[in-house]
């Protein structure tokens, strides 16, 4: 049987997530070994062209030519997998979304003229169809390994959509929020990370994204009532995932609706 | 003669087989028995069409027409069940297309004549309504199971995107 | 430990502060390994002890809804908290077990036990609602006609010394409840914490086993007094009431009330409510492969009812909604439960109502579909 | 011979996505230059206003690869500009993170990058099959990096327990002795290593650049000191910006970063920390260095895998001494209160000295950041060692030649996530 | 009540481990749906196995996870177990590419079995639909072993398409045995002369029984026994005299995972077969 071809693909982004295969430093040799990797241009020269059987996309979409790149993906590739949250919400570089971005072009760049960007930088999902979403700034080696081998044995991956604190209570870890009143993002964040913050004891800050039917409206206000603004709620939902549907409509109810409902 | 045996087949009939002798007699007298071969059209979608019908043996299928896909069957009638309520409810034309899937024996029920029964005589008419009423409910409810596809094949597509589909 | 051999009227005797601390010892040289409460996290959680000096001597915890927060006492009892963020259950039903393996072999698949070897457990410092807690997993785990053997097995052999609570936290309702503050039945020792000793009942031959490695006393009727105003003291702290009266048929004749969607506003469906209760037992199993997929382990985890896809059937999502994941695990523990196992799933240790981020409080949510039935 | 344009339109085996553009015309080269795909992600832009608290997670994801020099150049920045001073406990679990990072992101370079250039493999995935000891050994070095960035910093990739003061939490004394027995056959392993990457055959070369690192006295440099030059004179970290520019140069769209008092560019990096700071090698490391005869000065880029080799052993020593040597006692991180002011700071990235600015109001909250990563300040250099390459090679075919320009650039381990959103980028690549 | 014969063999069997099983056969029902002939490997399991009509069994791929699959086969012949399988997750779809000779593993049989006694005596209307037909089979085997012991019996069946009928080369067999079969489909299909229309339609014009003598057996969705069911009431039947086979999620298969609860019942051990009136109340509220 031949094996499958994969190709790792990168946009906006920091390497953090194609870095986590290379970093399965155990499985690396077995994975490489159970597909062709015929595209990696960060760990291999060979370079060849499509069809792909199993994609891995690393970045948002923030240029043109990004954004004309990822259609030519999509053609090639057969099985289209988003890593991290830059792929599957935007990245911190969404923060510019919102904003002047010529303005935050200048802040950086002396004539910004040469560069050509997007007015928003935006997930693989608005351009492109994607056949999985890997969450996570960075994502979890380990998913990123079930979900390979899921592929390799035809079965659906099995990435757990529960909250942070299932993990934390799982793992030992008594609850920051409760018992010494430090803001944790924990209830409506997606579990992937093993609720790896608290255990560090710091509050989760969101980096695998809104848990699904996350009650953000009801921990803000707890928040809230807790001593915190609105500007610092807000703010602690823009991290990596800020244009997350949920997160970004929380925040823009905070400050633009001032907490009113929308 | 014809008559008797009507009346005495509706004393039989889930639908009139709790009416009144009387009342029997009424519908008996504007009823007739009527034979479909096999294949043959009761009535055609779009027509106007005089009569209701109490299937007595045999099976019919109700079909409706779809450009290119030809007639297509989305119901079957047998034994007891009621047919052609359009016509007594004076909603002009039929619509759907019958046609008796085998030899097929019926009670016509002259359409016209069953609406004067009822209006003149609301006691009468309460009945035959209350019975229609109730056919009907059962069909709207088994053409909205069948709306639901009760059997598909829910596949297990599970969260392919993390957190995703489930919002 | 084992109902069927603890006596009906247990003896009592006295042990001081120093033969309390030779007990971890004693333990200890019995092959037990000793959990009980000590300090970690900024809470009071059950861990593994090895003297005296690991428990949380001179601490306490505050609690309300949402909130916990250790204290110092002005005293230096040991035992001078209620109850914290972890329970027994961790120990008994483990968060992550391997519950079976299968290897791929040139015959097929072959298929094993995952013989994990049990701990013997000595848990120290079991409440009253914790005693009741045990009992009702007991029904659940090994009561039916399906016996789970990790649980099995380690609740066997654990030791169970019990510790009388002298005060109470606003959270409490075990009264309501029935199930505390007195230990009554379910240890093997029960403790009153007295300024310089304990007051030790001993209830089966096991615990009266470890007793004969110290030294006790007799207790002195001024002792007596002091143990029963000590015990008093919790019960007359115990500020919240729950009423219980025909709460099945309440709840289940109120499945479609507006209080359920008046809670999911609320909820945030984070489990922590199902994570630190005693009683809760849902679980999940995951399959553990290596890559090439030849060696798999079932290992069992906690689970909850308020995750989402918990109740995945068939391509869809039965309780689809914060409103039933919240309305199933509030009608499971204090309604169907008892259909189930003929308890309520609820002891009332209150750890669901300080340990939920936003303060839900389930007694609060029955008294409001309750009021609106009068 | 008329126009000649040799173009690499991927670089491969470097961290980021760019290209490779040489333009001749005769025997004359017009233009060399290394072209940045990225897109730029505005990060400076984006601190402003927040608090400072978010620095450190948000500055970690310019870069997957060296997240943890971004957190130790910003905290020590923003505690330059808080006037707060760590306790040397956490100062000393701060190089055991910097152990950490240097390990894993030196040991991919070496073992995946950089090594099948000299053995003719694709990829060190490809070499693995001929030479499975060799990239065995070097995937658990690396693994031992994570693992030590993992326990203390939460995560191999952008690590959780960083912040401005310390750290959130300590691990404890057990879980730091775990690491021991692993980083005791890491550092024979890691000498094995660099053995065996001085054996290679390295192509001549000699650049006559200017070495610039962090120097300190007593220690090898990694989160304090001086900028040390190999010319000789010193640079304090608060004259950054004062000494070093960034010029638009003629044949290139991008800014590169020059010396202002000698108008030349500069190299950092592991080549520079070891010809300025090899006195402050660990005794293994130093002996190693001998053993293997390195030269008093490395000029030859090529060899830079040695020096990462030797920088690894000297990480495992180091990490090894924090490690056997750690009572956490202490508070894991010192308070402060917000207060207006601006900080600096320059740490040892992997790659070469990475420089913090900010300047932060009296809420404790970004005015401005400016943040200058070593591959940036290195490409200017890069490209003058090219345009030397190509010189000497005219002669070859296209393909040769853009191979051994290829060769070369990764040499440098040049991460370009990091410098774009410092360069001025141009996204066409036709 | 329906009895419950879960019980491990062995004591010292640990009730998650499964036993392995090897394929003998495989047969195509129709598209997506095959039925596997398993037996177990161990001779003294397989000699002690046995099940009632209406268990199911946890067939179990390593990595992939478990699935509850209903029995199939003949209750009498519990040599080999036949399983009749849709494809729809990792499981099945696993299953589906193992071929004849493969193993896998089993745990079972569990659950609540069709009520044998209650019916001796009775009139029997099995009411199927889609795939709701492979749980009944076992009892129509064992009805039809015994039919003196039984009045009319009556096999409802509903499909989606005619194509989607399973074990339609049996129905000569069991009509002949003294099985009355009516059928339907939601879609017709061309060359289908059958009726169209959903099955409890069928339960409507059934004529010939006398309701209070007969038990009605239904298995299906959800929706398709509830509206079955209430065709039966207006018949004039009663909750009691209706039992039907539920599903939910089930993962542990002996009530201690939680995952298959509705109302009080556990589906997997208090079921899947319950008297209409017991689960009744809880099949109707939405999201229980």
């Amino acid at each position: 049987m031949e094996k499958p071809r994969l190709a790792v693909f990168k946009f906006a982004s920091c390497d953090g997530c194609q870095l986590s295969l290379l970093d399965a430093e155990d499985q690396l040799l077995s994975v490489a070994d159970a597909l062709e990797i015929v595209y990696f241009p960060e760990a291999t020269s060979r370079m060849e062209a499509g069809p792909y059987d199993i994609a891995l996309i690393e970045g948002s979409i923030s240029t043109p030519h990004d954004a004309a790149r990822i259609q030519q993906v999509r053609r090639d590739s057969r099985f289209l997998m988003t890593i991290g949250a830059c792929a599957t919400s935007g990245g911190i570089q969404a923060l510019r979304n919102g904003a002047d971005s010529a303005e935050f072009m200048r802040a950086v760049y002396a004539s910004p003229g040469y560069i050509e960007v997007l007015d928003q930088s935006t997930p693989i999902a608005d351009h492109v169809t994607v056949d999985f979403e890997l969450r996570g700034c960075p994502i979890n080696q380990y998913q990123l390994i079930e979900v390979i081998q899921s592929l390799l044995a035809g079965r659906t991956p099995r990435t757990p959509g529960h909250s942070v604190c299932l993990d934390c209570k799982r793992r030992g870890t008594v609850c920051i929020t409760v018992a010494q009143g430090i803001a944790c993002l924990g209830p409506v964040t997606q579990s992937g990370c093993n609720a790896l913050c608290p255990s560090y004891n710091r509050g989760c800050y969101g980096c695998f994204g809104p848990a699904s039917q996350s009650n953000l409206v009801s921990l803000t206000s707890q928040m809230e009532q807790d001593g915190a603004s609105k500007q610092e709620i807000s703010n602690s939902l823009q991290n990596f995932n800020n244009n997350a549907p949920a997160f970004r409509e929380e925040s823009r109810r905070l400050l633009d609706r001032n907490g009113e409902p929308y | 003669m014809e008559i008797q045996q009507l009346q005495e087949i509706m004393q039989q009939l889930r639908f009139t087989s709790d009416l009144s002798a009387g009342e029997q007699q009424q519908l008996a007298a504007i009823s007739r028995f009527e034979d479909f071969s096999r294949n043959e059209t009761v009535f055609t979608e779009g027509t106007e069409h005089p009569n209701l019908y109490i299937i007595l043996s045999g099976r019919v299928e109700i079909c409706m027409t779809i450009p290119a896909r030809g007639c297509l069957p989305v119901l079957t009638l047998e034994e007891g069940d009621l047919l052609g309520w359009s016509s007594l409810l004076k909603q002009g034309e039929m619509t759907a297309t019958v046609v008796a899937v085998e030899q097929t024996r019926v009670i016509a029920i002259d359409a016209a004549a069953l609406a004067q029964v009822c209006e003149q005589d609301h006691d009468i008419g309460y009945q035959i309504m209350r019975r229609m009423s109730l056919a009907l409910s059962q069909r709207l409810v088994a053409s909205r199971l069948q709306v639901l596809d009760m059997y598909a094949v829910s596949d297990e597509a599970h969260t392919l995107k993390q957190g995703g589909t489930h919002e | 430990m084992n109902d069927s051999v603890q006596s009906v009227d247990p003896e009592t005797c006295f042990l001081t502060l120093d033969e309390f601390a030779r007990l971890f010892e004693v333990l200890i040289s019995r092959g037990y390994e000793v959990i009980g409460p000590t300090i970690d996290q900024e809470a009071i959680v059950y861990g593994q002890l090895s003297s005296i000096d690991d428990l949380p001597r001179g601490w306490t915890d505050q609690q309300e809804p949402g909130k916990y927060r250790l204290v110092r006492r002005d005293d230096n009892a040991l035992f001078g908290y209620v109850v914290g963020p972890s329970s027994w259950k961790k120990q008994l039903f483990p968060p992550v077990s391997t519950l079976a393996r299968a290897d791929r072999t040139e015959e097929g698949w072959q298929f094993q036990e995952a013989k994990e070897e049990t701990p013997r457990y000595a848990f120290l410092g079991v409440r009253a609602c914790e005693l009741a807690a045990m009992k009702i997993q007991d029904r659940v785990f090994t009561g039916g006609p399906y016996v789970d053997s990790i649980y099995e097995q380690r609740r066997s052999q654990a030791l169970v010394i019990a510790v009388n609570c002298t005060q109470a936290a606003s959270t409490c309702f075990c009264t309501s409840m029935e199930t505390g503050p007195r230990c009554k039945a379910g240890f093997d020792l029960a403790l009153t914490e007295l300024p310089d000793g304990f007051l030790v009942e001993v209830a089966t031959a096991a615990g009266a086993e470890i007793l004969s490695d110290l030294q006790t006393m007799k207790v002195s009727p001024e002792q007596d007094t002091q143990a029963n105003a000590a015990r008093q003291q919790a019960v007359d702290q115990i500020e919240r009431r729950f009423d219980t009266t025909d709460i099945k048929d309440l709840l289940m004749s109120n499945l479609e009330h507006p209080r359920w969607d008046d809670v999911a506003e609320r909820c945030l469906s984070c489990t922590n409510c199902t994570m630190v209760c005693p009683t809760c037992f849902c679980s999940s199993v995951e399959e553990v492969s290596d890559l090439t997929g030849d060696h798999v382990e079932r290992q069992r985890q906690w689970d909850s009812c308020f995750n989402l896809d918990f109740s995945y059937m068939n391509g869809g999502l039965v309780r689809n909604s914060i409103r039933n994941r919240y309305r199933q695990w509030l009608t499971h523990k204090l309604a169907t439960w008892i259909d189930q196992f003929g308890t309520s799933g609820c002891v009332g240790c209150g750890r669901c109502i300080t340990w939920c981020p936003v303060g839900i409080d389930l007694t609060q949510e029955v008294n409001a579909i309750r009021e609106s039935e009068s | 011979m008329g126009d000649r344009k040799i173009k690499v339109e991927t670089l491969t085996r470097v961290e980021g996505e760019g290209g490779l553009f040489i333009r001749m015309s005769g025997d004359t080269i017009e233009e060399v230059r290394l072209e940045i795909y990225e897109p730029p992600r505005l990060f400076e832009a984006l601190l402003r206003g927040r608090p400072l608290e978010d620095t450190p997670d948000i500055t970690a994801r310019i870069c997957g690869i060296c997240p943890v020099a971004y957190q130790m150049s910003s905290v020590h920045a923003l505690e330059a500009a808080l006037e707060v001073t760590v306790s040397p406990e956490i100062r000393r679990l701060r190089r055991l993170l910097y152990c950490g990072e240097w390990i894993e992101s030196h040991g991919l370079h070496m073992h995946l990058l950089h090594a099948p250039d000299f053995l003719g493999f694709e990829s060190g995935l490809e070499m693995a099959k001929q030479f499975p000891e060799e990239v065995n050994r070097g995937l658990r070095l690396k693994k031992h990096g994570n693992q030590l960035v993992d326990l203390l910093g939460g995560r191999a990739i952008h690590p959780v327990n960083v912040c401005v003061g310390g750290f959130y939490r300590i691990p404890n004394r057990n879980e730091f002795q775990k690491l021991i027995p692993d980083f005791e056959w890491g550092l024979n392993a890691a000498m094995e290593t660099t053995r065996w990457v001085a054996g290679f055959d390295f192509p001549e070369m000699e650049s006559d650049c200017e070495f610039i690192s962090l120097s300190h006295p007593d220690e090898y440099p990694m989160n304090d000191g001086v900028m040390k030059s190999s010319l000789g004179d010193v640079i304090e970290v608060d004259q950054y910006e004062a000494e070093f520019e960034e010029r638009q140069v003629p044949h290139s769209t991008a800014l590169q970063a020059f010396r202002k008092s000698t108008g030349r560019p500069y190299l950092l990096g592991p080549l520079s920390r070891i010809n300025l700071n090899r006195q402050q090698l660990f005794p293994q490391a130093r002996k190693l260095a001998d053993e293997i005869g390195w030269e008093p000065v490395c000029r030859n880029p090529h060899k830079a895998i040695i020096a990462r080799g030797l920088e690894i052993v000297h990480a495992y020593e180091e990490a090894l001494s924090i490690l056997r040597d750690q009572h956490p006692a202490g508070k894991p991180r010192e308070s402060y209160s917000p207060q207006a002011g601006i900080g600096k700071s320059a740490t040892e990235a992997p790659r070469g000295t990475l420089y913090h600015r900010y300047e932060i109001d009296d809420q404790g909250k970004i005015i401005e950041a400016c943040i200058v990563p070593p591959t940036s300040q290195n490409q200017a250099q890069i490209e003058v060692d090219l345009k030397h390459l190509v010189t000497e090679s005219a002669g070859q075919e296209d393909a040769e030649l853009g191979r051994k320009c290829e060769n070369l650039v990764r040499a440098y381990d040049p991460c370009i996530s990091c410098s774009t959103h410092f360069l001025k980028v141009t996204i066409d690549r036709h | 009540m329906n009895s419950t014969v879960g019980k491990q063999a062995e004591k010292s069997d640990s009730i998650w481990v499964a036993k392995t099983a090897v394929i003998h056969e495989i047969a195509a029902e129709v598209s997506g749906v095959a039925t596997y002939q398993l037996s177990l490997r161990d001779a003294a399991a397989a000699q002690s196995y046995r099940f009632e009509p209406g268990q199911f069994n946890m067939l179990y791929i390593p990595g992939a996870g478990e699935s509850a699959i209903s029995m199939s086969g003949d209750p009498a012949d519990c040599g080999t177990l036949a399983h009749t399988i849709r494809l729809a997750g990792n499981v099945t779809r696993s299953i589906a590419a193992l071929k004849v000779g493969d193993t896998l593993g089993l745990r079972g049989p569990f659950g609540t079995s069709w009520p044998r006694e209650d019916c001796r005596g009775k009139n029997v209307i099995l009411v199927a639909g889609g795939i709701g037909l492979p749980p009944l089979r076992p009892f129509i085997y064992q009805l039809l072993a015994q039919r003196d012991e039984y009045g009319s019996l009556h096999l409802l069946y509903g499909a989606r398409t005619p194509e989607m009928r399973v074990y339609t080369r049996e129905y000569d067999r069991w009509r002949a045995e003294g099985l009355e079969i009516r059928e339907t489909v939601d879609r017709s299909s061309p060359g289908w002369r059958g009726n169209v229309g959903v099955v409890p339609q069928l339960l409507e014009r059934l004529t010939g029984f006398d309701p209070a003598e007969t038990i009605l057996l239904i298995c299906g969705p959800d929706l398709m026994m509830r509206f079955t069911a209430r065709a039966a009431l207006q018949r004039g039947m009663t909750s009691e005299q209706i039992w039907v086979s539920t599903e939910r999620n089930m993962q542990c298969a002996v009530g201690l995972c939680g995952h298959c609860q509705l109302g009080p019942e556990f589906i997997c051990k208090d079921g899947p077969v319950f008297r209409y009136d017991q689960i009744s109340p809880y099949l109707k509220v939405e999201g229980l």
